[in-house]
Formats: structure tokens, C-alpha cells, sequence
């Protein structure tokens, strides 16, 4: 069930260019179970920005009760987020949305987790729960340029990781996609998160009924009564899924992208 | 005994606590916070007589103390409400408002008619605000005998007492507030949003694939106020004030302004307790302001002042 | 080379940045923290023919991201404008734009036939948001044949082109603006304030002696950006953006959504530099967002949908 | 000249209920020699409250490059002011406005000096000059009651101090107009800050011509441009002061209370 706590930050740091890392304590991490949902994030004290800021949960540890974020400063509300300090108290509303299915995989089977830019952070507590299960990893990464390129060493833990940067600063020139293509991996169930012209890509390249894809779409309210955040699906004029009530999290054939 | 209950047409409220239309889905999400029967009312989402998909995304946007909404009328349709919503909703101990909306005002009266016959609609609310195909899309809402005939239309085949939804991008909003009072409208909910703009810095667009938004929150409450100060001593029919609210002074300068009750909007996204809370809190916030009942805040701008 | 510098009737403009009416009074007070001739041009306080003390206090208070005003035209009459304050601006290498104001198309006419000839006024800016006392002190602004009968008079004793300041609180203010054009003004500027209120907590009075205010600030942008698409679309004359204006990315969106010059009311009491500062900050801007000039952005939301 | 600088907070506590000492540290401070002018403080971060706050100074201290305001919390603003923490910086524009002339005492004279509720620490700095001159000073403070009573032990240095408590909790029971009737007290001089009906009554009972007050209005830009803030003169329908660029403080004669 999701909650709303006044959650302290425990941890705080930039851990690449305009990327932070932040860390906060609390008893909302007791509801964080299934990788790949999100939290929904007061930035600001006052009204402007008004909005909460969707930001997807990059670990759990439920020992020191403490959920692990990873984020992008992009506009006003993740700037302001990045001034909040240690011991601050953080308003968060969470944990919201549908994650990745770790249940569709079975022990012995090979997964591919793949993600663009800020798109990566979800993977890394699903690689760990699939890894526990016994499934097979392996991880391919897509950034712009190797300055904003995070979480290569912690995602080795877990399995073969590839880079590829659209400028080739660092792996493969190119997108994720060249890489599936020149490795020629033929994953038994596919797990991704990023920008929506990738998980375009992929869901003309890979086979639809095992590819699990995270959207992002504007919210308002984070729980599915604004339907702010809409989603079409196929053949159905009118129908439609919530990314972050349906989502964010949908297998690939529930939706038009 | 309860400083908070309240009659007004049509309605029996605990409290003068209601989700604003749109804001609230049909109420399911919210439920998942708290016991929905602890509200004043709910207001659900805009009915149209067909299912509706709703203008494309990005629908929303943030503007300072505000936010721009083009959801566009989103919603199952009347027959999806009827049998599904509605019914699910009879769980609760709160009475339903229902939020009509159309191109046509034949479509407001078949929506409304129907409607108006569920066991727990106790009142509807005409969202005028929707444009009006059969005069070239300008919206129902601001043109007084349009909105007159409307009403007289809907209020002739409604079984719940109609409320009509004020939009505050009009000149001059009393004379639309007459002349909907004197089509026969028993209550008014005031103020829709206002339509306002923002773009790209990168690509000079409009962010809202629909252009155009409304805006909401915070930022629209002093017009809001404004419009129901004016609205309120120009009426004799109760009107349920809504526009930026979030705390429980809010609350009351809409009653001093002139409110008989209130409608909470954008605030739920913000923190999906806020309606229980500002129920929680209106007692002692009254109490130490002096009332004993939060009726007699209502109008005191103006009736003090005469 | 310039990146900032505009041609606008009447008006040669190093930037496009100037202080907007009533938000920077004669300019004696911003003058004491930097040299004006920065500024694009200065839009000096309404003026009126008499000198008139405008209402009671409090005359200001705020709202979430706004604030309220209730001035209420106090100025020192047309002659103090005339014999003190115009000549002690012309130390400034700056142009003026005059805002007239009054209660009667014979006091415009009046106000603005001598103030048009004062050497550095090189336009007007009619303020037509004031209450007509003819028409039961409704405001020129809200009424498209009143306010065009106002722009042609004013027009035919002009000695500089004349800019009509649009009010916000209309139904359809493209109609105004197209009155307006076809009147023969120059160019428009908009927004004026939106109107709003506020009421004590302990008294439920309105905090503003005059009861209603002028909502200005960041959060009437949205409004403002809207009004400003619509009407840049529908008519031929520049416009002169304003409402909420506090960075160079605002200034730049006002030109997206179609003003060719803004001006900055509000923000000069937070920041009393905002003016240089914006003049400043968006030759860099531009060059980041790949613009080699001010004049490329105007418009650019709807000229490059088409 | 008043200058706009991001102050840094050297001190900051709560004095009495609800009242706050609030000592920042930066260049400004070379500016400020008049008693009685005001700082206009920035106090959000964002868009909301929108408005600076006038807050007068209470001392300066040249050597250390430190002002000092004392404040009450009264809404909004003042309540996210007293939230502002050691280190941080503020947003000060100022000095603003004209303050105490300590020019029109003359050496030997006899100078009382009254203030009610927060209208009592621009007094301090006056006082502090007065002494210095040669003016011998004396104090009336009135108050709602004993818990928000402040500043009695600091005044003592400069001379006799005098309490008012409208519910005689501390000192003479009533208004401070009360202790100058009783007390006799026959100033050359007389120098006022506080609430409007307090120095109306001050006006009424002392010889005009040498009493100086310091009045309050809701300002909007601080300066002198927008003219949210003024008061009416006398005999005169169309003329008016400015309480931030006039004022605050007033001879008795220039305005209309
Ligand atoms: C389910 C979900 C999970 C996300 N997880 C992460 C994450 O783990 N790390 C991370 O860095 N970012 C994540 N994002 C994106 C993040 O929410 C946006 O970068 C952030 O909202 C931008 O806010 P801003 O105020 O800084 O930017 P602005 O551009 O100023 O924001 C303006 C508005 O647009 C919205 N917005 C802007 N970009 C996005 C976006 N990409 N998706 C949704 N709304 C957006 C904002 O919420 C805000 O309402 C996630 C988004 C979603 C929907
Ligand atoms: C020249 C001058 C000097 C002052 N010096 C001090 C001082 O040394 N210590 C102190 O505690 N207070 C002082 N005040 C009063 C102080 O400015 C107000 O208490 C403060 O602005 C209240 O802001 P708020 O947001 O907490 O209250 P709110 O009531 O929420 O404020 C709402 C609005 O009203 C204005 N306002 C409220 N009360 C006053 C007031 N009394 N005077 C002017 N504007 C007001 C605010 O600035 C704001 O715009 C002074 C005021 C003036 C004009
Ligand atoms: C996302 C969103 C959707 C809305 N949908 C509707 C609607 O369907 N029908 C309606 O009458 N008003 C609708 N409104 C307007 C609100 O009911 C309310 O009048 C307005 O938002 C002002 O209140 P607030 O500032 O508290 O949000 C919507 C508002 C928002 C923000
Ligand atoms: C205190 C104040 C006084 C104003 N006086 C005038 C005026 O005399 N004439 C006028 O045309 N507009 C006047 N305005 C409106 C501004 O010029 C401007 O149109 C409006 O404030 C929106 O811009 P902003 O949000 O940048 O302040 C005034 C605004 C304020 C805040
Ligand atoms: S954000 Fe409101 S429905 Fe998804
Ligand atoms: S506050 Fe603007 S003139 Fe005094």
C-alpha cells in the first residue's frame, strides 16, 4: 500500500555530471517489494513547482529501512531537489505504480535488462531480485556520452554488462539496439527502461510477449485518478492504460507507444 | 454536536469537504488512502453520453503556485458510469455529485436525465465550460442565455438538483450567474479553470499537446475568491466555492467570500489526504477563530461591511 | 552587433526589456541603483489630468506566486508629469512610453494630446482598464466598441503612435484586440492585472481597502502567455508582452508566444536590478537555444506549426 | 546607498515567544549609520510569499560587518524567516528608507524614547547613539504581557527603562502613555515606534513639533516607485508621503495618522 511519509535523507551526492544519488530512511521502505515502482517526490516546500517529481526506486534495504533513488537534474524541480541535505526531512508518496515482473522468469533463464540514460537506475534492484531467483543476467546500458555514464561496476555484480554512448566515448558506438544486434543475444525475456524512441526499437526488434517496458509520461497525481498520464492501447479507440497506476511498468504488447 | 454539517439543495453534508471534478477519478484511487465516507461529498469526473479518450499528451503542466490540465473530458461514458462507477461507489456513506458535460445540449440532457436517476447521485454539476459544437466550439459557459438555455434544458429533466460550473473566463461573471440563477440553476460551483499557455524553451511549442490548458492550484485562488465575493451578493442560491484550495484557512476565506461549501482540486495530487485532513482540522481552526459552526463564516465579508 | 536591439512604431529599441506601468513610478527610485538608459524604454506611471491621492491603504497584498494592488491611478496630474518628471528623465538616453489613464474619453483625449508632445515621449500606452464614469465606471476595457471609440480618439490628437494596454478580465480578448487595430492603435500591450481578492482570517474583511486588486506576478503568466498567442495570431500590430515576467527564459517564451518587446512590472520589487539584469543575461541565452537574435523568437510557436 | 546582498546568517534564535534575533554579516553593513532605517528580506526561496519583508534594524556593528533585527513571527513570511538556519544566505535589500534623526537632540537634553510590542528594537540602535552624543535617554516599552516582553535589561544600559503591560503582568499596568501621565515625564525630545493607535495617543498628548515616529505599511517595492505604502499629509487632498522612501519615520506634523 502506498503511503505518504516525511522520509529523512540519510544520503546525498552528485555521482556523475547532473546525476545524483540520494538516500532516504523510512517506514514507507517496508512497502517497497517489487522493483521498478516509483516514488513520488514533494521538491519543493512551497508551491512552485507545484507538482510532485516521479523518481524510481534504485534499491531497498529493509534492514536499515533505506530506499536508494538515482536521478537527473533536468529542469527546476530536480534542481531543487538536489539542494536538499542530509537530515532534511523529504515528503514522499510512495511506493506507486505496477513494476517489473520478476515472477515471469524462471530459474535457468536468460534475461536482458536494458537501459537508456536516467533509464537505468529501476534495473539495478531488478537485476539483483532475478540474479537471487537464479535467472541469468545480462545488461546492456545506452547513454548520450561517457561523463553521464553511471552504475557499469554495480550492474558486473549481476552479470555481462555492455555499454554503447551515442558519441562512442565509451562501448559501442551507437544505441542499445546495434549491440543486441552485433552480440546476437537472444534473451529468453526482456526487461527495459528508458527514452521512448529505444523502447520503440526494441519492441520492433525483440519478440513483444516477453518484453516488459518502463514508460514515462507528465503526471499529476501518481495514482491513476487524473489521467494526466495516459497511454493508448491497441485496437481501441477510447481504451486507455495509466502509466503510473497501470505502469509504469507494461509488457510491451498492452500498449502504443 | 458537528460545527462542520451542512444542508443544501439536494445535499446532506457532513462536512463542506468535496473532491473537486476530475481531481478524483470516480473515487477508487482514493479510497486506497482513506474511508471515502468521511467526505462532504465527491464530485466525479465529467460524463458524457459516449466513452471519450481525451486529447493527447503531455496534458499537463506546471506554472508557478499552478498547474495547466488538458485531460479533455477523458471518461468511460454515461453507460460504463452508470453501471460500473456508480454502483461501486454506493459503498460509502457520501453523496454523489455528478459532473455533466456535452457538445450538444442534447447530450447534456440525455446524460443528465439518466443520470440523475442513480440511488446515489444526489445533485448534478454542469460543466459549462465545454465547447459547444453547434456554435463553433465556443464553450456553453460564456455567453449567459446559451448557459440559460442549457440549464432550463437539463433542470427540466433532472431528478437531483442542478448546480451550474461557473468558468471565470467571462467579463462579466455575475450577469452569467443571474441569468443561470434565473433559468432555474439550485446551486452554482465556482470557478472552472482559467485557460492559460506555456512552451518549449527548446522548440518554442506549447508544452500541452492540446496547446491550451486550465489552469489550477494555488496561483487562481484570488480571482476565484473575487468572482465569489461578486457571485455570492448578486444570488439567492448557495454556491460551492473551489480554486487553489489547500489549508483549512483557505477553507474559510471561501465562506467569508461568500461560499456555502467547498470543492478541493489540484491539492489532492499534491497529498491524497488533504480533504480528511481539512476536516480533521476546520473544528479547532474555527473554534479558535470564534465560530461555533462553520456556517457562520459564510458571507461575513459582505454582510459585516452592510 | 547587437543581438537585442528592436524597430517598434515609434520606438528604437537597445533591448526589449522596459519596466512596466506603475511598477517603477517615474523612475527617480530605480535610477538610484543603475544608469536607465540601460533599459529598452520606460513605461512611466499612469497619468491622469488631475492629480489624484488614488484609494486608502493597504494598497497591496499577496497571493500564492502574485500579489494584489489596489493603487488606484494616484499620480501627480499631468502638468507635475509635464513640468518635472518627463524632464528629469530626459537625462537618460531612453524612450518613454506615457500611460494615460481617466475617467472620461475627453480626459484621454486631453492627457494625451499634451503628453504625446513631451520631448522623449515617443508613444502611449493607454491604460483601459479604468472605470468609465459614463458608463456606470465599467471599465473601456471590456467593452471591444468602447474601447475602439477610446483608441480613435485618443489617435486623432496623438503626436506619437499609440499603444492599447489590453485588460485580461474579457471573455474574448482577441475581439478587443481586433477593435482595437481597427481603431488605428499602433500596437498593443497586455497584460493588465487580473482581478482578485483577499480577506483577513481574523475579521473576514477584504484585505484590500478598495476590496477588489490587480493580481500581477508569476502567477498570471500562464494567462498572459495564452492571450498573447491568440491575439499575436489575429492581428497585424506588435505587441508588447507583460504579466509574471522574472527571468530570461520567460522573456524568451513572451516571444515564442508572439510579443515582440516585454515589459517587467512585478519582479522589479523582488529584484529592483531584474531589468539590466534580464538585458544581461539573454544574449547568452539566445546563443544557447541557437538564435542570433531577439526578433527570431517572436512568434516562433505559431509560425512554426503552420 | 542601498545595495541588494546575499547576506550570510552569523546568528539567528528565539528571544522570547515567538520573537527572533536575527544577526547576518556582509558589506551592507558599511551602509547603515541612521537608527531606524529598515532591511527589505527576501524569505522564500521561490515564488511564495512573493514580497520582500521590511524589517528594521536593530544594531550594526561596523567592525564585525554585522546587522542585527529582531523580529516577531507574525504569518507567512516571518514563519519561513525564523526557519532560515546559521550559514545560509539572505536575500537583504537596504538600507531603506529614513530613520531617527539623532541630529535634531542636542547634547544634554533629555530624549524619551518609547516603543510598543515589535516597534521596540529600532530604538536600540538610537538609543546607543543618543548616549554617545551626550543625550541623556530615557525608556517606556509597552507590551501585550510579560511573555513577549523584550529587550528591558539591553535598554538599561543607555538609561531609566520604564514596562507597560497591557494585562500588568510586568510593569505599569496599561498603555505607555499611562507611564509618561504618571511618571510626569517632560521629554525635549521625543522618538516612537510602534502600533498605530499607540502613536496616535503619543500625538495627542506631546508637543508635536519635536516628536518623531516611525510608522508601518504594507509595502510592495521598498523603494519609493509603486506607492503601495503611503500616508496621507495635511491639508493637502492630493499629497502624500512614502512610510518606505519618506519614512518610516515622520516629525508628528508631516502626516495624517
Ligand atoms: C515513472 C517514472 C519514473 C522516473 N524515474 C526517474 C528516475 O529514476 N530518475 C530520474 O532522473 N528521472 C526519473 N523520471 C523522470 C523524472 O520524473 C523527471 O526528470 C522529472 O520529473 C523532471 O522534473 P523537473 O522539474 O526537474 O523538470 P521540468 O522539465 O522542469 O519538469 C516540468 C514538468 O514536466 C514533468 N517531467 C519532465 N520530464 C519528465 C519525464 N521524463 N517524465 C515524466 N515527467 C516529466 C515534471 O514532472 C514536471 O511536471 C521518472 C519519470 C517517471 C514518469
Ligand atoms: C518599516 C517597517 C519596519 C518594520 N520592522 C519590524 C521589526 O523590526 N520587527 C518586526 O517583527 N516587524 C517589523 N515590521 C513588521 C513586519 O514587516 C511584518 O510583521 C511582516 O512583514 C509580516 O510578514 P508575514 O509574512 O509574517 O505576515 P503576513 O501577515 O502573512 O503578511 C502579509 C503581508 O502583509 C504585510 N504586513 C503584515 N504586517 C505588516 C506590518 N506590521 N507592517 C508592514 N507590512 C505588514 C507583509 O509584508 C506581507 O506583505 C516592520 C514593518 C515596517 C513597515
Ligand atoms: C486534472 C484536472 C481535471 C479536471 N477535470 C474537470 C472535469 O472533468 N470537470 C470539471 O467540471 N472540472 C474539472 N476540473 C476543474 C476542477 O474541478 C476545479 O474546478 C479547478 O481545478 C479549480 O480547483 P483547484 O484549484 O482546487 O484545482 C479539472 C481540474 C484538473 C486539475
Ligand atoms: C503596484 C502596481 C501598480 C500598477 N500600476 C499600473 C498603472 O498605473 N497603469 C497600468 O497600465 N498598469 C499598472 N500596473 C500593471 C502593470 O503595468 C502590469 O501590466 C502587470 O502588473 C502585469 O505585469 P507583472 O506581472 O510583471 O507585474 C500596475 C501593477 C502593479 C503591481
Ligand atoms: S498521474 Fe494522475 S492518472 Fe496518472
Ligand atoms: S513600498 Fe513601494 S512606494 Fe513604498
Amino acid at each position: 500500500m502506498a503511503i505518504k511519509e516525511l522520509m529523512r535523507i540519510v544520503q546525498h551526492n552528485e555521482i556523475a555530471e547532473n546525476i545524483f544519488r540520494l538516500t532516504v530512511q523510512g517506514k514507507l521502505t517496508k512497502q517497497v517489494h517489487e522493483p521498478g515502482r516509483f516514488l513520488h517526490v514533494k521538491v519543493s516546500e512551497g508551491t512552485t513547482p507545484l507538482l510532485r517529481r516521479p523518481i524510481s526506486i534504485y534499491d531497498v534495504d529493509h534492514e536499515k529501512k533505506e530506499l536508494t533513488m538515482i536521478y537527473r537534474v533536468e529542469g527546476q524541480g530536480t534542481k531543487l531537489l538536489s539542494t536538499r541535505r542530509v537530515n532534511e526531512k523529504l515528503d514522499i508518496l510512495g511506493p506507486l505504480g505496477k513494476g517489473f515482473p520478476v515472477e515471469k522468469a524462471v530459474p535457468g533463464e536468460e534475461a536482458l535488462l536494458i537501459g537508456g540514460g536516467i533509464g537505468v537506475p529501476p534495473l539495478y534492484n531488478l537485476a539483483k531480485q532475478l540474479v537471487k531467483k537464479g535467472v541469468k543476467v545480462t545488461v546492456i546500458l545506452g547513454f548520450q556520452t561517457e561523463s553521464v555514464s553511471i552504475l557499469k561496476e554495480e550492474f558486473e555484480k549481476f552479470g555481462d554488462v555492455y555499454l554503447a554512448t551515442v558519441d562512442g566515448t565509451i562501448g559501442t558506438k551507437g544505441f542499445v539496439t546495434d549491440v543486441i544486434q552485433m552480440m546476437g543475444i537472444k534473451p529468453d525475456i526482456t526487461y527495459a527502461c528508458g527514452p521512448k524512441p529505444m523502447l520503440k526499437a526494441l519492441k520492433e526488434q525483440l519478440p513483444n510477449e516477453r518484453l516488459y517496458i518502463s514508460l514515462e509520461e507528465r503526471m499529476g497525481c501518481g495514482v491513476g485518478a487524473c489521467l494526466a498520464c495516459v497511454c493508448k492501447v491497441p485496437n481501441d479507440l477510447t481504451g486507455y492504460k495509466k502509466v503510473c497506476s497501470d505502469g509504469p511498468v507494461f509488457q510491451a504488447e498492452e500498449v502504443v507507444l | 454536536m458537528s460545527m462542520l454539517n451542512l444542508e443544501l439543495p439536494g445535499l446532506t453534508l457532513k462536512n463542506p469537504i468535496m473532491p473537486a471534478s476530475g481531481c478524483f477519478g470516480f473515487g477508487k484511487e482514493y479510497a486506497e488512502f482513506y474511508d471515502l465516507s468521511k467526505l462532504g461529498a465527491i464530485m466525479i469526473k465529467a460524463t458524457t453520453l459516449e466513452p471519450r479518450y481525451g486529447n493527447p499528451t503531455p496534458r499537463v503542466t506546471e506554472t508557478p503556485g499552478g498547474m495547466l490540465n488538458a485531460i479533455g473530458l477523458q471518461n468511460p461514458g454515461l453507460d460504463a458510469v452508470l453501471t460500473e462507477h456508480l454502483p461501486w461507489l454506493e459503498q460509502f456513506d457520501v453523496p454523489i455529485i455528478a459532473n455533466v458535460a456535452g457538445s450538444t445540449v442534447e447530450e447534456y440532457v440525455e446524460v443528465a436525465r439518466k443520470i440523475s436517476a442513480a440511488p446515489n447521485v444526489e445533485a448534478l454539476e454542469l460543466n459549462i465550460s465545454c465547447p459547444n459544437v453547434r456554435h463553433g466550439g465556443i464553450a456553453f459557459g460564456t455567453d449567459p442565455s446559451i448557459a440559460a438555455e442549457l440549464t432550463k434544458s437539463v433542470k427540466s429533466v433532472s431528478e437531483v438538483p442542478v448546480y451550474v460550473k461557473l468558468s471565470p473566463n467571462v467579463t462579466r461573471i455575475v450577469d452569467m450567474a443571474k441569468a443561470i440563477e434565473a433559468a432555474g440553476a439550485d446551486g452554482l460551483t465556482m470557478i472552472n479553470t482559467l485557460i492559460g499557455m506555456r512552451f518549449h524553451m527548446h522548440n518554442a511549442q506549447p508544452i500541452l499537446a492540446n496547446r491550451t490548458g486550465g489552469l489550477s492550484g494555488p496561483a487562481i485562488k484570488p480571482v476565484a475568491l473575487r468572482m465569489i465575493y461578486e457571485v455570492s451578493q448578486s444570488v439567492n442560491i448557495p454556491i460551492i466555492g473551489m480554486g487553489g484550495i489547500e489549508t483549512a484557512d483557505d477553507v474559510i476565506e471561501f465562506m467569508y467570500a461568500g461560499a456555502s461549501a467547498v470543492a478541493v482540486g489540484t491539492a489532492n495530487f499534491i497529498d491524497p489526504y488533504v480533504c480528511p485532513n481539512l476536516i480533521e482540522a476546520l473544528p479547532e481552526r474555527l473554534k479558535k477563530l470564534g465560530f461555533s459552526h462553520i456556517s457562520e463564516c459564510r458571507g461575513l465579508s459582505w454582510k459585516n461591511s452592510k
